[in-house]
């Protein structure tokens, strides 16, 4: 192991996280996260696997502080989301660009509003506003459509689109953000191959200004695509880390055990 | 009708704002009169008065259309009205409110008014001769008018409670408070409540319109008489409108004598023959009475 | 405290009904005469004038009040659980305040706070229009805060998670999916101070509620009618205007439109009334209002002490409980069949029945509350249950209205998604609309529950007790210290209400 | 070609079928369907592919009659969705089980509801309505539930789960509706390849009474489980069939022409 005080800040550090939901559960109390330690390099690309309910979503949460830890401490881009004032904790925020499971666009909005709230996070409020009455940066959002392929969806009401359309809407939005840290839960999902082949490797890109490359956090239930294009696997079950491979690495067997339907039933 | 009036002389209820600081530049008289009975015979014999008074005084004058007692009380105290023809409980209010206002003049009837109970055939009430008769309606369902009527609540209450009948504790449940001379009527019609007491006037006059069923009501007391509607005027007349003003209003009042055909219509319009002097002194019982009841603080 | 509803005795008042069937049979001869239509007509205009003014301050001002109430702006997504102890404690107090302090102009009434109003500024349009105003705009905030949080959820939270601040997010997140409701109130807003009955006879100018507590207080049942009818076309065409507006889905020249009529409206109402703004810094409106002050405190016990202001206010509670359940029960029901646009499959007895049915839900909230207790007093004797019917009724015609343009602007597509699997309307409205709209539907009941608790106009027709027939006797004998203890217990009501409304919501989210 | 007379009334027929939907799309005018001619028999398993925007959804929506077809006639087992009366169409809704990209649960409501809600169309209105107070057929829910995995979950309020989770409550909604013909719009996409395959296997299950197979049309992204578990492969782009074979016939050519990336940018 490297020595830590050369090591560079991570960009994410998990210690010992512990994620319980309150209500009766439906594991009998058994926490969402159970003692999670992960770090992550700034540059690294780390794919999220595991069956469905074992947590990923959750530790996306974390990161952008939308998740309050139970106990443990969580560090992102050097900043604990959990502890940080207001002001930090927005200041962290604009830096993460977070796709979520459910894309929480706003349907009633168009599209070109919907890329620019990428923005809101350096925008100040009257210009947020101004934009709201005058879409702004047009052009910007529109290259974000059109690298994901949906230029042509620009002015149309956002719920209007078909699912894949509207999964590249929430992608096109973190594009114009240009965030240090994405954090992107199942982004493709709703993509064919092609498409999705084509999206992760416009969320992998370099960062256009002189930053490094952008540290990536990713959940995927592909894992062709996360072999593809990620430099590593960490595979959740049950709330707990149980692989934690370079993406080479993983083999048929890992990904069996780690799919494994649960006794349950 | 009358209300049609309304709107033509003070250029609309709505645009009083405007014109009413313009016209007060001008040195208008602002008259009201209390939401009794029947309010839209009200404005028309207010215009009247107006009219009246402004050919009497050579003033503008304007008249102000207020729905609610307390309320025209309040305008009265922060001297937006200036002549407001108020009932008794009304206008010893507005005079507590504020000080130096003066009593002007009341109607002949006003010395000697008189309220009636009126009680639904079914139940079974006979007329009685005296106040002491009254003692029959505990345990009735009542219902008054108006809260701030003297005819139609303070002075029912009072002959209630001579007679030893508590409004608050002896009836059937609560008083009802009907809103009006009219509802009471219609009310008691109904059967919704046994007995009802109001206004003399109304009743009169509803009763000859033939607008009420007299088999199924009926009126079964008619109290003795008391002191009840006077003008009062304002404590800042005579500044704004100039010395001795009050004075001069005071005698057009009086004057008025029904010695034209107009005079006549109008002091119909008022149901009385004549107005003649007031003095505060003349409602000196309903004060005390008030005061007894609790509606007066 | 009699436990009216089993009251010994009868309740039915049977030779009330001829004159209750004589009074609707009314309706076939409203009073057509040229000359109370010129009244009528003199007096609509003079109402809007009103109702422009009060509508749109009270609404701007709920606008910024509701944002700055809302629990969103509060907890403004920030993990709290996480935060200080104290940081904590301190949104939560500021909130509270906050919250609790909109309570005051709420929990008075629309005449109390004209008679206020009044000995302030004397007489002036601007009574008037400020009698609308601040306890519109104070119901207004509280009912716009609700209808924030009911729609902050999802898309809020992911642009306070990208660093968004909570005003920007507010815009892009929440404001487009809230529009529908928050401009759906507004316009039932200016319904409400188009009926608004006693405030502006009060200050002298007039207007369809003057003339129609005249008529109606003269028992010219005629007349009675036409204003009626006047009030439900008046309502019909609100109705239309703001129906119109929200589902335009996008169509800016609908919205632009509005924006320029109102606009146009506002300006001819301040010509047509020409208040005197000069009087609100006036020396002699300070010198009243330092006389008011001196009035109103230090508040007073009513006759009877404590007791009689805790029985009251239990009687209060009674009474508008009763009113609000059924009122409540009833106007979900009314919501079901009287939502527009169900979309596909909607049959034409189903159009018709949804058009019955708004119209219905019109024409009760046309009936002022005094015209539903007289009504009331004709079929059942006198006492809190007529009182409970006439607020019932009064509030089920309110009730009905909020709750279906609730659905009409509901997101469908789960509820469409149920009928596009085989679900009967009534069933995909149970599993579909109801479990979303069900917070929304709660906080609108409850604050209607709040709204009976002051209604002081029926209770006292009807030979109630309770606070609101203790405030207007108060009001009449000008016991203002007494009112202003009264006022603090209906406030405590009203922010027990408040409290209760969001307790119950948030555990619904 | 068989005769006409002796082949049977097809589940799903479809003829010239377009749809263009109202106001100012991203496409020039282009429909979102343009003159889809398509028949499927009973108990055939369909996989509709094709890229993001193709139609897929819209072509679902029209066999289940909430989308309106702008001109060409549908007929669905037996009956035209666009015709019929407001009876029959509920009538032939109830035999049909839809699975919508959005899931469209009704967040709020217990999961025990969301999957009863697959028996709305059977049940009366006071059934429904008591069952809401009560749930009613508690054990049939629970089966269907083990049935994906998540039996445990049956009393938790649905938008608290993981998004597999709700795809699974919605599949589990399906499976209690025990419906004729299936139409899933990407049921799996937020599964894990393990989970997913399971679930498909249940959607192509033999009916438990004694109807023939289920008829089955679903869209996928995921052209292996479409070959794992379907007869046939239609493929959609821009709103057009360019692709009709036998599952095992098609290629990797085919695959990648159906899903190359349009011109536009
Ligand atoms: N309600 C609508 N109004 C306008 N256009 C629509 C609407 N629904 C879909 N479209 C458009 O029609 C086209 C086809 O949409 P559809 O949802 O059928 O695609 P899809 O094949 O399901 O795509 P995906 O795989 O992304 O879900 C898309 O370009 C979409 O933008
Ligand atoms: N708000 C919540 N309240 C209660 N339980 C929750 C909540 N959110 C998630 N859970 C539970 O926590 C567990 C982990 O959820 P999470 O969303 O992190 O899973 P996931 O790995 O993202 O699954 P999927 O691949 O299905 O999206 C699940 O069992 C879920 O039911
Ligand atoms: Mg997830
Ligand atoms: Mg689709």
């Amino acid at each position: 192991m490297p020595d830590p005080r050369t090591e560079p800040t991570p960009a994410v550090s998990l210690q010992g996280l512990t994620v319980a939901y309150g209500g009766h559960g439906a594991h009998g109390g058994r926490p969402a996260l159970d003692g999670i330690t992960l770090r992550i390099q700034p540059g690294e690309r780390v794919a999220l696997v595991g069956p469905s309910g074992a947590g990923k979503s959750t530790l996306l949460g974390l990161c952008n502080g939308t998740v309050t830890p139970t106990s443990g401490r969580a560090q992102v881009l050097g900043t604990d989301p959990a502890r940080a004032s207001s002001r930090g904790l927005r200041a962290l925020r604009s830096r993460i660009g977070s796709v979520h499971q459910h894309l929480n666009l706003v349907g009633p909005l168009r599209v070109v509003h919907n890329v620019n709230a990428g923005h809101l996070g350096s925008w100040g409020r009257w210009r947020a506003l101004r934009s709201l009455v005058r879409p702004l940066q047009v052009d910007e959002a529109r290259g974000a459509l059109a690298r994901v392929g949906i230029a042509g969806h620009l002015h149309q009401r956002t719920d209007r689109l078909s699912g894949g359309e509207q999964q590249r809407v929430a992608l096109a939005r973190v594009l114009v953000q240009d965030p240090d840290l994405v954090l992107a839960d199942e982004p493709v999902s709703s993509l064919d191959p092609t498409r999705a082949d084509e999206v992760m490797g416009l969320l992998c890109g370099v960062l256009s200004r002189d930053r490094p490359r952008r540290t990536l956090l990713v959940s995927l239930h592909d894992f062709d695509l996360a072999v593809r294009h990620c430099d590593r696997v960490v595979g959740l079950r049950q709330g707990r880390v149980v692989l934690d491979l370079p993406a080479a690495d993983v083999d048929q067997q890992a990904r069996e055990r780690l799919y494994e339907l649960e006794s349950e039933r | 009708s009358g209300c049609g009036d309304t709107s033509d002389s003070s250029d609309s209820p709505g645009a009083g704002g405007a014109a009413a600081a313009e016209e007060q530049e001008a040195g208008a008289l602002r008259i009201s009169a209390i939401p009794d009975t029947d309010p839209s015979d009200l404005a028309e014999r207010e215009e009247a008065m107006g009219a009246y008074l402004a050919a009497e005084l050579g003033v503008e004058v304007e008249y102000v259309p207020v729905s609610d007692y307390a309320a025209s009380v309040s305008l009265f105290g922060t001297g937006d009205l200036d002549l407001v023809f108020y009932g008794g409980l009304t206008g010893v209010q507005a005079r507590l409110r504020t000080e130096g206002a003066a009593v002007l003049a009341q109607r002949d009837i006003d010395e000697r008014f008189r309220s009636v109970f009126i009680a639904h055939r079914d139940a079974g009430l006979e007329p009685v001769e005296d106040v002491a008769g009254l003692a029959e309606l505990a345990d009735t369902r009542f219902t008054f008018g108006s809260e701030s009527s003297t005819s139609g609540r303070l002075m029912p209450s009072y002959f209630l409670d001579q007679a030893g009948v508590d409004p608050a504790a002896d009836l059937d449940g609560e008083p009802g408070f009907s809103g009006s001379h009219d509802l009471t009527i219609d009310l008691v019609e109904s059967g919704s409540y046994e007995v009802g007491a109001l206004n003399e006037q109304v009743w009169r006059s509803r009763t000859e319109a033939g607008t009420v069923d007299t088999e199924t009501v009926r009126e079964i007391f008619t109290t003795p008489e008391y002191a009840d509607y006077h003008w009062i005027g304002s404590p800042a007349m005579d500044e704004r409108l100039g010395e001795g003003f009050t004075a001069d209003l005071r005698q057009a009042l009086l004057d008025l004598d029904g010695s034209d055909p107009e005079e006549a219509a109008l002091l119909e319009a008022y149901g009385a023959e004549a107005i003649i002097p007031a003095e505060a002194s003349d409602h000196a019982r309903i004060e005390e009475i008030g005061r007894t009841l609790g509606l007066i603080r | 405290m009699s436990s009216w509803l089993a009251e010994d005795g009868p309740l039915v008042n049977t030779r009330g009904w001829p004159m209750f069937v004589e009074f609707f049979a009314a309706t076939l001869t409203p009073d057509l005469s040229a000359d109370f239509l010129a009244r009528i007509a003199e007096a609509t205009l003079t109402t809007l004038s009103f109702a422009v003014l009060g509508t749109i301050l009270a609404v701007a001002g709920g606008l910024v009040v509701g944002v700055l109430i809302s629990e969103t702006w509060w907890a403004a997504g920030s993990p709290s659980r996480g935060r200080s102890l104290a940081s904590r404690t301190a949104r939560q107090a500021g909130w509270l305040v906050a919250r609790l302090s909109l309570a005051l102009p709420r929990g008075i009434h629309e005449a109390v706070w004209a008679l206020l109003l009044l000995s302030v500024l004397g007489r002036d349009p601007l009574v008037g229009v400020l009698a609308i105003a601040i306890p519109f705009g104070a119901i207004t905030a509280k009912v716009y805060a609700e209808i924030i949080d009911e729609s902050a959820s999802g898309p809020f939270e992911a642009l306070r998670a990208s660093g968004a601040r909570r005003g920007p997010a507010l815009l892009y997140a929440v404001a487009p999916i809230a529009l529908p409701d928050l401009s759906s109130y507004a316009f039932y807003r200016f319904e409400c101070a188009v009926r608004s009955a006693v405030i502006l006879g009060m200050v002298g100018a007039g207007g369809l509620g003057f003339e129609l507590v005249l008529s109606f207080s003269g028992s010219r049942h005629g007349e009675v009618w036409t204003l009626i009818f006047t009030m439900v076309l008046l309502g019909a065409v609100v109705d239309r205007w703001g129906s119109g507006l929200r589902r335009a889905g996008g169509r800016r020249w609908r919205t632009g439109g509005t924006v320029l009529i109102t606009a146009a409206l506002a300006i001819a109402a301040l010509a047509h009334l020409g208040p005197d703004l000069s009087r609100l810094f006036s020396d002699r409106t300070a010198g009243l209002f330092v006389g008011l002050v001196d009035d109103l405190l230090p508040p007073a016990l009513p006759d009877g002490g404590w007791s009689r202001l805790l029985e009251d206010s239990l009687e209060t509670l009674q009474m508008s409980l009763v009113a609000g359940s059924i009122a409540g029960v009833a106007a979900v029901g009314a919501a079901f069949v009287a939502a527009r646009g169900r979309g596909t499959g909607a049959s034409p007895v189903r159009r018709i029945a949804g058009t019955a049915a708004r119209w219905l839900l019109l024409f009760t909230r046309s009936l002022p509350p005094p015209v539903w207790a007289l009504l009331a007093l004709f079929l059942f004797l006198p006492g809190p249950l007529p009182g409970a019917l006439a607020l019932a009724a009064y509030n089920f015609g309110i009730l009905g209205r909020l709750c279906a343009e609730v659905v009409e602007n509901l997101d469908r597509r789960s509820h469409d998604h149920l009928i596009a699997a085989g679900a009967p309307p009534f069933s995909a409205f149970a599993y579909g609309t109801l479990p979303q709209a069900g917070g929304r539907f709660l906080s609108y009941g409850l604050y209607r529950w709040e709204v009976a608790l002051r209604e002081t106009v029926v209770v006292g027709v009807v030979g109630a007790g309770g606070l609101g027939r203790l405030l207007e006797d108060q009001r009449v004998t000008f016991d203002y210290g007494g009112m202003t203890g009264t006022i603090l217990a209906l406030v405590v009501l009203s922010a027990l209400v408040d409290l209760i409304s969001n307790a119950v919501r948030r555990t619904l989210r």
